[in-house]
This record gives C-alpha cells, structure tokens and sequence, in this order.
C-alpha cells in the first residue's frame, strides 16, 4: 500500500557503488576490541583508567557497528543527523539526575 | 517515471476500495481518514468522562459536608452514607487529570489531526505505514477498558496523583489501592506504545511521501507543529514507559526502585517522570498553536504573520522542552543548584510562546476577520493561552514558585493552557475539518452559543483559582474547613463549582451540534472556508486514497488576498504557477 | 472572595512578595497589551463588504523587537530569582547558629523534635511532640525535613515556607518569624486519604515564653 | 462512501460506550462482593443439653506500669470527652489483681463448628477504638461504625489475610469488612491519630472471648470435650491452657500473667508501628 | 484546472532513503530512549546514589556472558552475510546466514536464561541468599535492564524465523532485499545495546 513512498529508493540504492565493506574485518575488530574489554576490566591498574578505557572501547565498538554493519557510512547525512538526535537528550537526562548526588 | 507510479498506485487505491468487506472498511480499516474518525469518537467519549470525574471534584470541593445527590449508585468503597470518600475523592483527582492527559486531549491532539491532515496536507495518498497506524488505535482500546474498569477493583482507581509520585504510588499499603494503581500504570505503558506507533508513522509520512513542490518551507503551520509534536512524543514517551515498568516492577515483585526503604530513590521517579512531563505538556499545546495559526489566517483571509518565526519557535520549543523538567521539582528536594539552570532555561522557553502570540496578533492585524466559529475558538486560543503563558512565568522565578507550588495557582496555570489553550483550538479544530471529515457543516448559531457559553464559564471557572493559589489553598484537598488561612474561600469555591456546572453543560450543546449535524447538518461544499491548504482540494469527504493524481504545489500554505490574483482573495498550494509568491517560485 | 496574599511574617517572604508583584505587574502590562489587541483588532478589522485584507508576510524587524525585549526581560528576572533562590535555599549559606528542629512528616501528622534546653539535637534532653511546633521569635530557624512513609510538603503560608519532606532525605530549611502568634503548618503534597487533614498548629513565643515553655515541657515529662 | 462512514463510527462510538460501562458495570458486582456481605446462613440449632460454659480469670501480678497521658491537643473535639487525667494509653490496663483486653480462645480440640452468623462491630468514639480487643470469626461481618464527626481510617494490616485502608470522614458512616481465614491478632491503626490501635482476632469457631476490665472472661454454647484453649496479650504474649467441658456443666480456666513477662515476644500478623501509644511520641524520656 | 505545467515532477526528496529503513531508524530512536530510562537510571543509581556494589565480577558470570557477547557479534555479521547474499542473489547463502543468526540468536537467549538460573539460585550479594530482583537496587536494575533486552532479542529471534521461512521460499532477491536490511538494522541495534550493557553492567 505504501508503494507510493519507495520510489524514492532509486536515490538511496545510488549509494552502493562502493565496494562491498569488508565484514569480516569488522568482525575481527569486534573480537580483539571485547576480549581487550575483558582483558582490562580484571587488571589491577587505578579504576577510573580501567572505566575510561572500557568506555572508549565500547563506544568504538558502538561506531563500527552503526557505520559499517548499520551501513550509516553511506547513507546520507540528514539520516545520520536523525539518529544521532536522541543522543544529547540521553546525555542531558544522565547529567543532570547525577548532578542531584554530587 | 515517478508520477507513472504515483499514477499507477493512485488508480490502484482507488479501485481497491470497493472489494473491503465492513468489517475491512470500518472497523479494522487502514484508512488515515477512518483511523482519525475511530479516534475522535474515543476521545470525545473520555473528554465526558474526564469531565463527569472533575464534576463530582467540584461538588466535594465547594460542598464538603453535604452528601452528593445519587450517592446511592456508588459502591459503598466509593461513597458511603452520600459522602464521597476521601480516597476516593484521590481516584476522582488522579484518573480526571490522567484520562483527560493521556486518554482525551493527547489522542484527540495527534490521534484524530495528525491522522486525518498530515496525508491530505502533504498531498499523501495515506501515512507511510497504514497497518501500523490501525494498531496505534486498537492499543488505545484495552488502555481505555482497563482504565475504566480500574474504578471498580477492589482499592478502587490508582489515587497517587497523575504524576503518580513515589513512594505513594508504589506502595499498596499506604493507599489501600493495589491493583487499580497497576492497571492504571498498564494502560500507561499501552498508550505509550501507541503514541511511539502513530509519532513514527508521521515522522516517516513528513520526511519521505511529501507530494512534489511541498518544499519543507511550504508546509502548513499545523503539519509542522505536528511532525515537532511527533518528534517529541517519539523521544519523551518511551521514557515513561520505562519509568511506568519500573515502578510496576516495585509494586507487583517487590524490587524498590522508587522505594528508599531498599536504597532506591523517590527524586529518580519525579526526575524521569518530568523528563518525560514536559516534552508531554508541549505534545499537548504545539498541535493546538498549529490549528490555531491555520484558523487564523484562513479568518483573517492573511497569510500567516512570520511563518519562518513560527516555524522555528515551534523547533526552538522542541529543543528546550528537553532541558526544562526540573521547574516542576523546584521545592521537591532537588539539588538547589538545579534551580537556578531550570529557571534560566524555563525563562527562555517562554521567548517562543511569546513570539507565537505576537505572531498571531500580526497575523490579524489588517486583517478581514471572518468571525466564523472556528475563528472565534482560534482567537479564544490566543485569549486564554495568553493568561495562561503569563501565570506561568510566576512559577519559573523559583522564589515565588516556593510560595505557590502545589496550590491552586498551579492548578489555575495548567488549565489555562490545557483547557483555554489546546481544548479551545481543538473545539476550532473539530468545527473547522468537520465539512472536510463528515460533508456537513456543523450548525453557526448553535457554535457561536458554545463558544460564548465555554468562554464566560471556562474564566469564571479558572481565574478565581489563581486567587485561591494567592490565598495559599493547597492542592488535592478533600475538605479546607480547619485552615485558618483557608476561612474565606467557601463561596469562590462555590462559584466555582456552579460555573464548573453550567461549563459541563455547555459541552453537552457541542455533543447535540456534532452528533444532530452527522445526518442533518447543511452540505458541505468542498472548500465551505476558501483555504489555501491541499485537503481543502479535494471532495468532501475525500475518497480512499486521497488522491486520484498526486497535486503538484507551487505556493506557500497561507496565500491569502494575493495581489496577483483578483477574482477570489485566496490562491490554493497546488493552483496558478504562473503567479509567483514568497515561497512559491518554480 | 479576598483573593490577597496572606500577611507574611517571614524577611524571606519580602523578597518572595516583592518578586510575586513585581511579576504581576509585568505580566499585567503584557496581558492589557495583548487582550487589549485582540478585542481592539476583532472590531477594527472584522470583515465589512469590500474589505481587503493586507498581504504581508511579516517583518523581521518586529520580529527581532519581540524576541528581544522578552528575552531581556526574562534574563534580568531569570538572574535576580536565581540569586535569590540561592540565598534562600543553599543549606551551606544557612546561619550555623540558627535553632535546629528535626520535623518528621508520617502518614497525616508531624512529630516535632525539639532541641530542649541545650538547644542542641541530638542530646539527651531532646523530646517530640505531636502536631505542636513552638519556636522563639525573630531567631533564624532551621528545620532538619525528613519523613517516614510518603512524599510531604512541608508548607506555613504566613512565613512563605514550603519544602517537600522525601522519605530517604534530610532537607534541611531556613526560616524565621519576625512576629508571635499562631500559624498552622500544611500538608502541600498528596500523600494519601488523609492528605487533607495532616496539619499541625504552629505557636511563635516571645524568647522568654519560649523558654517558659520548653521549661514546662521538661518537667512534663 | 459519506453517509454510511458516518452510522458505522457512530455505532462503534455507542458500542464502545457500552462496553466499557458493561466492562465497568458487572465488573462492579464482584470489585464490590468483598465488602458487601452475603447472606448469612441460617445458624446452626444448639441443642442445650450437649453445649456447657467456660468461665474463668485471667490474673494478674505485681503492678500494672503506670499509663501515660496521650497528648489529643491536635483533636480538640475529642480531647474536650476526657474529663480528669486527661486520655490514657490502653495498652495495659489491670484492676483488683485481673488483666482486660486478654482474648482467649479455643486453639486445639474444636471440630464442626457452626459457620458465622451474626456481626460484630467496631466503634470509634472519642478518637478511641471500643473494644480495643474484639474478635471475630472467619467470614464473620465486622461492622466499623464512626461517631466521631472526623476523620478517621481505619488501616487493618493482617499478613494472610487481605488487608484494608478505608476512611470515614464523617459520623454515622459504617463499612462492613470480612476477614477470610483465620488469624490471631490482625492489628488495626488509624493514620490519622497515631495513638489508636485495636486487635482483631480472627478464628475459624464461634468460641473466643475478651476479658472483661476486672479479667474475667466466658465462653458459652462450648460442646462438650477437651480443648485447649489460648490467651493474648498485645504486653504479655501468649499462654496456653487446656480445658475440659461438660454437658450442660460450666468449666474454670484461669491464666496468670505477671508484670514481670513484659516484653514478651507477642505474635502478631504484619509488625506493626502502633507503638505510638505514648512510647513512640515521647521518645528519649 | 489546468495542468499543463505539471510535467513528471518528482516527488519531494525526503531523505532519499526508503521508507521502511526511515521508519525503522525512527523506531530505533525511541528505543534509544526507551533504554536510556532503564540504563539510565541503573547509571544513576548505581554511581550517584548508592554506595559500591561490588567489583566487576563479583556477582556476575563474566566469562559466560563474554561467550554471550560474542555469539551476539556473530550474529551481527552473519545477518550482514545475509544481507550482501541477498543483494548477490546468492539464494544458498541467503538460507545459511540467516539460519546462523537465528540459532545464534537463540543460543544468546539460551545462555541468558541459563545465566539468570544460575544468578537466582546459586547467586550471592550482600547477603541475599539468591541474586533475584528481591536483592536490593543492584539486582532490580540488573535483572529489568538485561530482561528488556532479552526481550527485544527474543523479537527480533522471530523476526529471523519468519525471514528464514520466506528465504526457503526463495523470496528474498536484489529486487526484494528492502526487508532484510530492515530486520538486519534492528538486530544490529539490538547487537549495540549488548554491547553497551557488556560494558557498564558486567565490567565496570
């Protein structure tokens, strides 16, 4: 029924050309990143290293997910800019309550 | 190539209604149009009950000590000997605040408008996902049920407030009410999932199925509020869900989240229900103000004063509306330092409301104002928003705000923007898209009577309450007699309850005008205002699928009296591209 | 039908008057504007035959003037409320030698502990009293906030006092009363069926009442 | 396509109205059955020569603490009832060597007892529960009458049975509330004076009773046989006796509690804070 | 009227991105803010108002749910194998991917509940004899945040099901690979939010 909506996928399929993203080493990059994760979680180093550390990680982990598998890389920047709206909500939330018990 | 597939499509819709059975055409249609009607109905039913709760509100209120007339049909745990109880008298305060929020203005707001105008606006055939949008009603219906019959468990109906404040909320013991608060917290959660289905369907409709020449700055005012109003609801509602699971988690299993005895936090529930609070009470008055600027400016026979200032007040509202919860927990023990960032940034969304209301002065200003009854509710808007929009501004200076939070200022403040502000522009909404939804007219006279009537009571209702906040009259109380601050406040509370009365009443001249006019109101021809917009292009009311070819739009939204043209004072989005206009241009 | 604020008797509540009119009369301002358009606007320019309505998309300019003059006027109002608010409410701003009470707000009543002779809390010759809060006149006072059950408010309107007291939380709130005499404390936040009748009387005493008084409590018990 | 979109949404509209009434409505019957009572069953015809009385004292040695003044300044209305001393606490209350608000029942030994019949009431008068001890069987109505003209809830926290929290804002209003199953002691507290506590003991039998203000109690219509029988107290805790009846004779059970077993470790349904009979408020002296 | 002007004119570019991928991101973002109220309030609670509870480890299997992550980042890159099959129209491997993202969708929830068995019954906190949602804050956040999210792998399990049964019927194709990029974005959303958990619930 909402055919009427898809033709203008032509424009977004254009964006494909490139060669095909090379999953596998994402994966890999996945893999070592978590077992890294793990590898540090348990060291005996001062804690706020290990949480800033941990926290970089994720969030390369959280990028190479949402650019390369969630194809975000190539789509078009308006989308991007819709998905990564919620994120200062998210921030501003998480700041202010903790603010409450500093 | 495009428009052979629109073309195709189009003839496709078309031809495709006629093969639906009833039960595929009516009841579980995917028709945007049908979907907003279905609404309609649901939420003019739960603004009655809504109502009648407030009503019976009103009668405790200004009576305490004298037994309510029928007290005998209630159970014996609602009224006993005549007398409303004083938890019960909580359920009345808590479900007329939540079913009027989340079951009677909210869908009636986005449900029913955003449904019916956001295709037809934008020159859509239907919403981008019309299954998806046919399950965003049928949530709403076990919510309703489950809200209703929430009265007559045993405990009765949740009694914590509408802002359910933990630990009351959470605890069984100390309200008596157990499984009407869980009920109550259920059909929380269904809504809220109904309010992400229908705000990601009209996210999606606006961004990808405008028809072609509906630039982003060519769309009407109200398909703007509605997309910002979408936005909002998509990112305020799910934390309300969160929170509502949380706090059923702490009342059915036994977790303590919001309860302190188990390390949990009460000031967490108020921060994520008022994190999710605003957004919810901007959700309820952007939809109004983009009725009100069409209203205005199809009465004015204008273009819209400032539509780029419009727009991006609307936006601008959006994004504040994020970073202003904590004005709403001022005196509740949040860190002081808060107080000072909420006040700044709760100042500072007052600039847009306030450029709107200029705005909308400008657009009348030099105007050729038809009073029509839309207009008259449109005006009525600007009117009462005002008041309300300025009442506010004493709770954003948190001083003051440390006198009046929780008393009857408040109260006077929220129903000025919720009854005076989006209920005033809804009443304009339904008298204006009424020939459009039914092809008849709603009857003048008996509009006007309504409107005049809802005016003179809604004010004799309302503003005596900011002086019972002046006076210092808490919130939710059953019973004022033993405050010696409170001696004087009997007969205000009576009139009151009277002007609350003969209000009710003058809902019911509305019901009579909108139900008589289904079968007997005059033919509406297909554009009974001479609007510009798209949906006024189209028959009355319009066929399934919208359109038989997709209009091409060459103009802005509000082209009225245009120079160029001369034999009417009103140019249509999709008409004349030989005459240039502002936004128009090829 | 009085609609006034009630007589405060508080030097915080001057400032919370002086901040409530000068809003009211801002507000006021806008509100004849405003109304007064519209009412001016409806019979100036309802529609008479031949009339043609002026085709304008706006100005900027009026639009620059009606950003900017709310915005100055809100941030001059937004600076001097905050300063305010933080001289009222900041506990680390709270005079150190100010009389300590511990209220505890419990399903419908307040149980009042007083410091007793020693003026100290937490001594032994502490005692609560039920629904009766007496304190000395023109002394700041600091009322330790806590409460057993549910959420409460804490509210005396003569002395523009209000704070919700938060089961889990000790809220502390600084006040005085620069007049004796009996006031009331109020329940501002719903707490459940008996929300509307949690209240308790308030006594203000001359110093020497107040220490007859905590004198006559002392032998009581 | 117009006319016939308008009479469907306007029959789905009616539908719904009345589904959610109907949902509401029937609804209603059975949300409001556990307060209304139903109808008594026809009690059981006790045939004299088989039945016989139990009777007896409950003493009580050394001296009884003193009871403090509770202070009902913030009721004036109830305050002005107490002429004298002023209002007592009630938790211990001993005369002429007897102990009251004792509730003995049979604990052991009771078979076929006749279902419930009859009411018992709790009234509230001058900010005060009367009886302070009552009991009640399982399933038996318990009428709440309040004839103060203020408000007053009644808060009933039992642990097995489902509890209560209902208010009377007004003289004259009754309320009438069950509890299913039996349990000794489900303790009652109105949130709005602290001071006032009672005690409902519930059981599965018709034979219990409360000791009188000079501690004498008595149990009638007990067929005869070999029971025995327990006594509770909110102070004391709890004693065990055994008795036996005989046809048409009256049995003596007496107990003996002492000021010394203060403290005892009393059973109760959910702990409850009625503490504030004086204890709580005038903490610290 | 007259329409001469109006040429094939196409349509209003949205985001040049068809609508179903448009509507499933909106989706994703009330479900960013959906978990942000659970996690959120986890953070809050755990490093704003309460005091430690307890070194990474202590209470929670970190090895298991390391296997688990794991699985779950599998899962993510055989349901893109699925996706570029798709495109390729390489049918055989279509089946196969998706066949390995379900089961391994499934292998997650599994090792979950066993996970969660475990926890209920042998676990230890603070004295709590069994870490259940009973056991103080640190079990209720645990157990609602890792429960939510379970339930959205669970949807999106059968979401793969109902993928895999049209791939044996051949239906997805370079024609139709618009279904299976969606379902492929919500997995992969689901995949992140693991990810974020792994982190701030089992590490830190």
């Amino acid at each position: 029924m909402s055919e009427a909506g898809s033709h203008s996928a032509e424009a977004g399929d254009a964006g494909h050309g490139h060669e095909a993203p090379k999953y596998m080493l994402i994966w890999v990059y996945l893999l070592v990143l978590t077992l890294a994760e793990v590898g540090v979680a348990f060291l005996g180093i001062p804690k706020w290293i290990i949480v800033t550390s941990l926290l970089i990680m994720a969030v390369w982990k959280a990028l190479l997910v949402a650019l390369y598998y969630m194809h975000l890389k190539w789509e078009p920047k308006r989308l991007r800019i819709l998905v990564v709206a919620p994120l200062p909500a998210v921030a501003i939330m998480i700041i202010v309550i903790m603010m409450e018990y500093v | 190539m495009a428009t052979m597939i629109a073309e195709a499509t189009g003839q496709a819709i078309l031809t495709e209604e006629h093969k639906q059975s009833f039960l595929r055409k009516y009841i579980f249609s995917t028709d945007h149009k049908v979907i907003a009607i279905q609404f309609l109905f649901l939420t003019l039913f739960f603004l009655m009950i809504g109502g009648f709760l407030a009503m019976m509100m009103r009668y405790q209120i200004a009576w305490p000590d004298q037994p309510i007339p029928l007290g005998g049909i209630f159970p014996e745990s609602m009224v006993a000997s005549g007398y409303i109880l004083p938890e019960f008298y909580n359920s009345l305060v808590t479900m007329h605040g939540s079913i009027m929020v989340f079951l009677a203005i909210m869908p009636m707001l986005v449900g029913v408008y955003a449904n019916y105008l956001i295709p037809l606006q934008l020159g859509a055939h239907d919403m981008a996902f019309p299954r998806l949008n046919m399950y965003s009603f049928w949530i709403m219906i076990p919510a309703g049920i489950l809200t209703l019959s929430s009265f007559f468990v045993i405990g009765g109906a949740a009694g914590a407030g509408w802002t359910l404040y933990a630990p009351l909320s959470a605890r069984p013991d100390l309200t008596g009410v157990a499984l009407g608060q869980q009920m109550w917290l259920a059909s929380v959660v269904l809504i809220g999932l109904s309010s992400i289905f229908g705000s990601l369907n009209y996210i999606t409709t606006v961004i990808n199925m405008r028809a072609p020449g509906m630039t982003w700055f060519r769309m009407p005012l109200t398909v703007w509020a509605l997309f910002i109003t979408a936005i909002l609801g998509l990112l305020a509602m799910p934390v309300l869900s969160a929170a509502g699971i949380m706090l059923l988690f702490d009342q059915t299993i036994g977790t303590s989240f919001f309860l302190p005895e188990g390390g949990g936090q009460p000031l967490l529930w108020q921060h994520l229900f008022w994190f999710f609070g605003h957004p919810e009470v901007y959700i309820l008055i952007l939809p109004a103000m983009g009725f009100t600027s069409e209203i205005l400016a199809v009465g004015s026979r204008k273009p819209i004063f400032g539509y780029k200032a419009m727009v991006w007040a609307i936006i601008s509202i959006a994004f504040l509306g994020f970073i202003v919860w904590g004005h709403h927990m001022f005196q509740s023990g949040m860190n002081p330092a808060l107080g000072l960032t909420f006040t700044i940034s709760t100042l500072f969304i007052a600039v847009p409301s306030a450029i709107k209301t200029f705005n909308w002065m400008g657009t009348m200003w030099r105007g050729n104002l038809k009073l029509h009854t839309p207009m008259l509710f449109a005006i009525g808007f600007v009117a009462m928003f005002a008041i309300g929009g300025l009442s506010g501004i004493f709770m954003a200076s948190t001083p003051v705000d440390i006198y009046i939070h929780d008393t009857y200022f408040i109260v006077a403040h929220i129903h000025y923007v919720l009854f005076g502000g989006s209920l005033f522009a809804l009443f304009g909404a339904i008298y204006f898209w009424y020939p459009k939804m039914f092809g008849r007219m709603m009857n003048e006279t008996l509009g006007k009577i309504h409107f005049w009537l809802t005016l003179i009571f809604f004010n004799l209702v309302f503003f005596p309450m900011h002086g019972l906040g002046m006076v210092g009259m808490m919130r939710r109380i059953y019973d004022a007699s033993g405050y010696r601050h409170l001696e004087g406040i009997a007969d205000t509370n009576a009139l009151i309850t009277w002007s609350a009365f003969a209000l009710y009443a003058s809902g019911f001249l509305f019901a009579f005008n909108f139900f008589w006019s289904l079968w007997r109101g005059k033919k509406a021809a297909d554009n009974p205002w001479d609007a510009t917009t798209l949906e006024w292009q189209t028959p009355s009311p319009p066929k399934h699928g919208n359109w038989a070819e997709v209009p091409v739009v060459y103009h802005g939204p509000h082209e009225y009296s245009h120079p160029g043209v001369t034999d009417k004072d009103w140019l249509a989005q999709n008409e004349r591209p030989d005459v240039p206009s502002p936004a128009g241009g090829h | 039908m009085d609609w006034a604020l009630p007589p405060n008797y508080s030097t915080h509540g001057v400032v919370i008057d002086q901040l409530f009119w000068i809003i009211f009369w801002l507000t006021a301002a806008a509100f004849v504007l405003v109304e007064g358009g519209l009412l001016w606007f409806i019979f100036k320019y309802r529609s008479r035959e031949g009339q043609k309505a002026h085709y304008t998309h706006g100005s900027n300019k009026l639009e620059v003037i009606w950003t900017a003059i709310p915005v100055l006027v809100f941030a001059v109002l937004g600076a001097y409320s905050g300063t305010k608010w933080a001289e009222i409410k900041n506990a680390s701003g709270f005079p150190p030698d100010a009389l300590q009470f511990q209220v505890v707000g419990k399903q419908f009543e307040w149980n009042i502990t007083y410091p007793g002779i020693d003026r100290q809390l937490g001594t032994a010759d502490d005692f609560t009293v039920l629904n009766q809060f007496h304190f000395p006149v023109n002394e700041d006072i600091v009322v330790n906030l806590e409460s057993e059950d549910v959420i409460h408010s804490f509210f005396i309107p003569e002395l523009r006092v209000k704070s919700d007291a938060v089961p889990g939380m000790v809220i502390p709130v600084w006040f005085d009363s620069r007049q004796a005499g009996e006031f009331q404390i109020a329940c501002a936040e719903l707490c459940g069926l008996g929300h509307y009748r949690m209240r308790a009387s308030v006594t203000v005493h001359e110093t020497a009442d107040y220490e007859a008084w905590l004198a006559s409590q002392a032998t009581a018990q | 396509m117009r006319l016939d979109l308008r009479n469907s949404s306007a029959a789905m509209f009616v539908a719904l109205g009345i589904a959610a009434c109907g949902g509401g409505g029937d609804a209603g019957s059975s949300g409001g059955g556990d307060t209304g009572g139903g109808a008594a069953p026809p009690a059981a015809t006790i045939d004299p020569a088989t039945v016989g009385t139990i009777s007896g004292m409950i003493n009580f040695a050394g001296d009884a603490p003193a009871m403090r003044a509770v202070d009902m300044s913030g009721e004036p209305d109830c305050a002005a009832a107490y002429t004298g001393g002023g209002p007592m606490t009630q938790s211990v209350l001993a005369s002429g060597g007897g102990l009251a608000n004792v509730f003995v029942y049979l604990s052991g030994g009771v078979s076929g007892a006749p279902a419930a019949s009859g009411a018992v009431t709790l009234n509230q008068e001058n900010c005060r529960y009367a009886p302070h001890v009552l009991g009640a069987q399982a399933g038996q109505d318990i009428q709440i009458t309040n004839s103060d003209n203020l408000l007053h809830n009644i808060n009933a926290s039992p642990t097995t049975n489902r509890g209560f929290n209902i208010s009377q804002p007004r003289a004259g209003i009754t309320s009438t509330q069950k509890f299913a199953s039996a349990e000794v002691m489900v303790p009652v507290r109105c949130d709005v004076h602290g001071w006032m506590g009672a005690y409902i003991g519930v059981v599965d039998h018709p034979y219990f009773a409360v000791s009188g203000a000079n501690g004498s109690f008595r149990i009638a219509n007990v067929p005869a046989g070999t029971y025995t029988a327990t006594a509770w107290h909110e102070e004391y805790g709890e004693m065990t006796g055994s008795v036996t009846v005989t046809a048409g004779g009256s049995a003596d059970l007496s107990f003996d509690y002492s000021a010394s077993m203060a403290g005892a470790d009393v059973p109760l349904g959910e702990p409850l804070v009625v503490g504030h009979d004086g204890a709580h408020t005038h903490a610290g002296q | 009227m007259a329409h001469a002007a109006a040429a094939a004119r196409a349509p209003e570019r949205g985001l040049d991105v068809y609508t179903q991928k448009v509507g499933m991101w909106v989706f994703l973002c009330s479900e960013v803010m959906f978990f942000a109220g659970l996690i959120g309030s986890y953070v809050i609670l755990r490093f704003g108002a309460s005091d430690s509870w307890g070194q990474p480890g202590e209470v929670l299997n970190v090895p298991v749910t390391a296997v688990n992550t794991f699985i779950l980042i599998c899962s993510s890159v055989t349901m893109v194998k699925a996706f570029a099959a798709a495109e390729a129209d390489d049918q055989k491997g279509i089946k196969l991917y998706l066949f390995l993202t379900f089961l391994m969708g499934a292998m997650f929830l599994g090792i979950q509940a066993y996970e969660y068995t475990e926890l209920i019954l042998h676990g230890e906190w603070q004295g709590s004899h069994g870490f259940t949602p009973q056991a103080g804050l640190y079990g209720a956040t645990f157990f609602t945040m890792t429960g939510f999210h379970g339930f959205h792998v669970f949807l999106g399990v059968v979401c793969l099901g109902w993928a895999f049964k049209r791939s044996l019927a051949g239906e997805w194709g370079p024609k139709n690979t618009h279904g299976l990029e969606v379902l492929g974005l919500y997995w992969h959303f689901v995949d992140l939010v693991w990810i974020i958990l792994f982190t701030i619930v089992y590490l830190i």
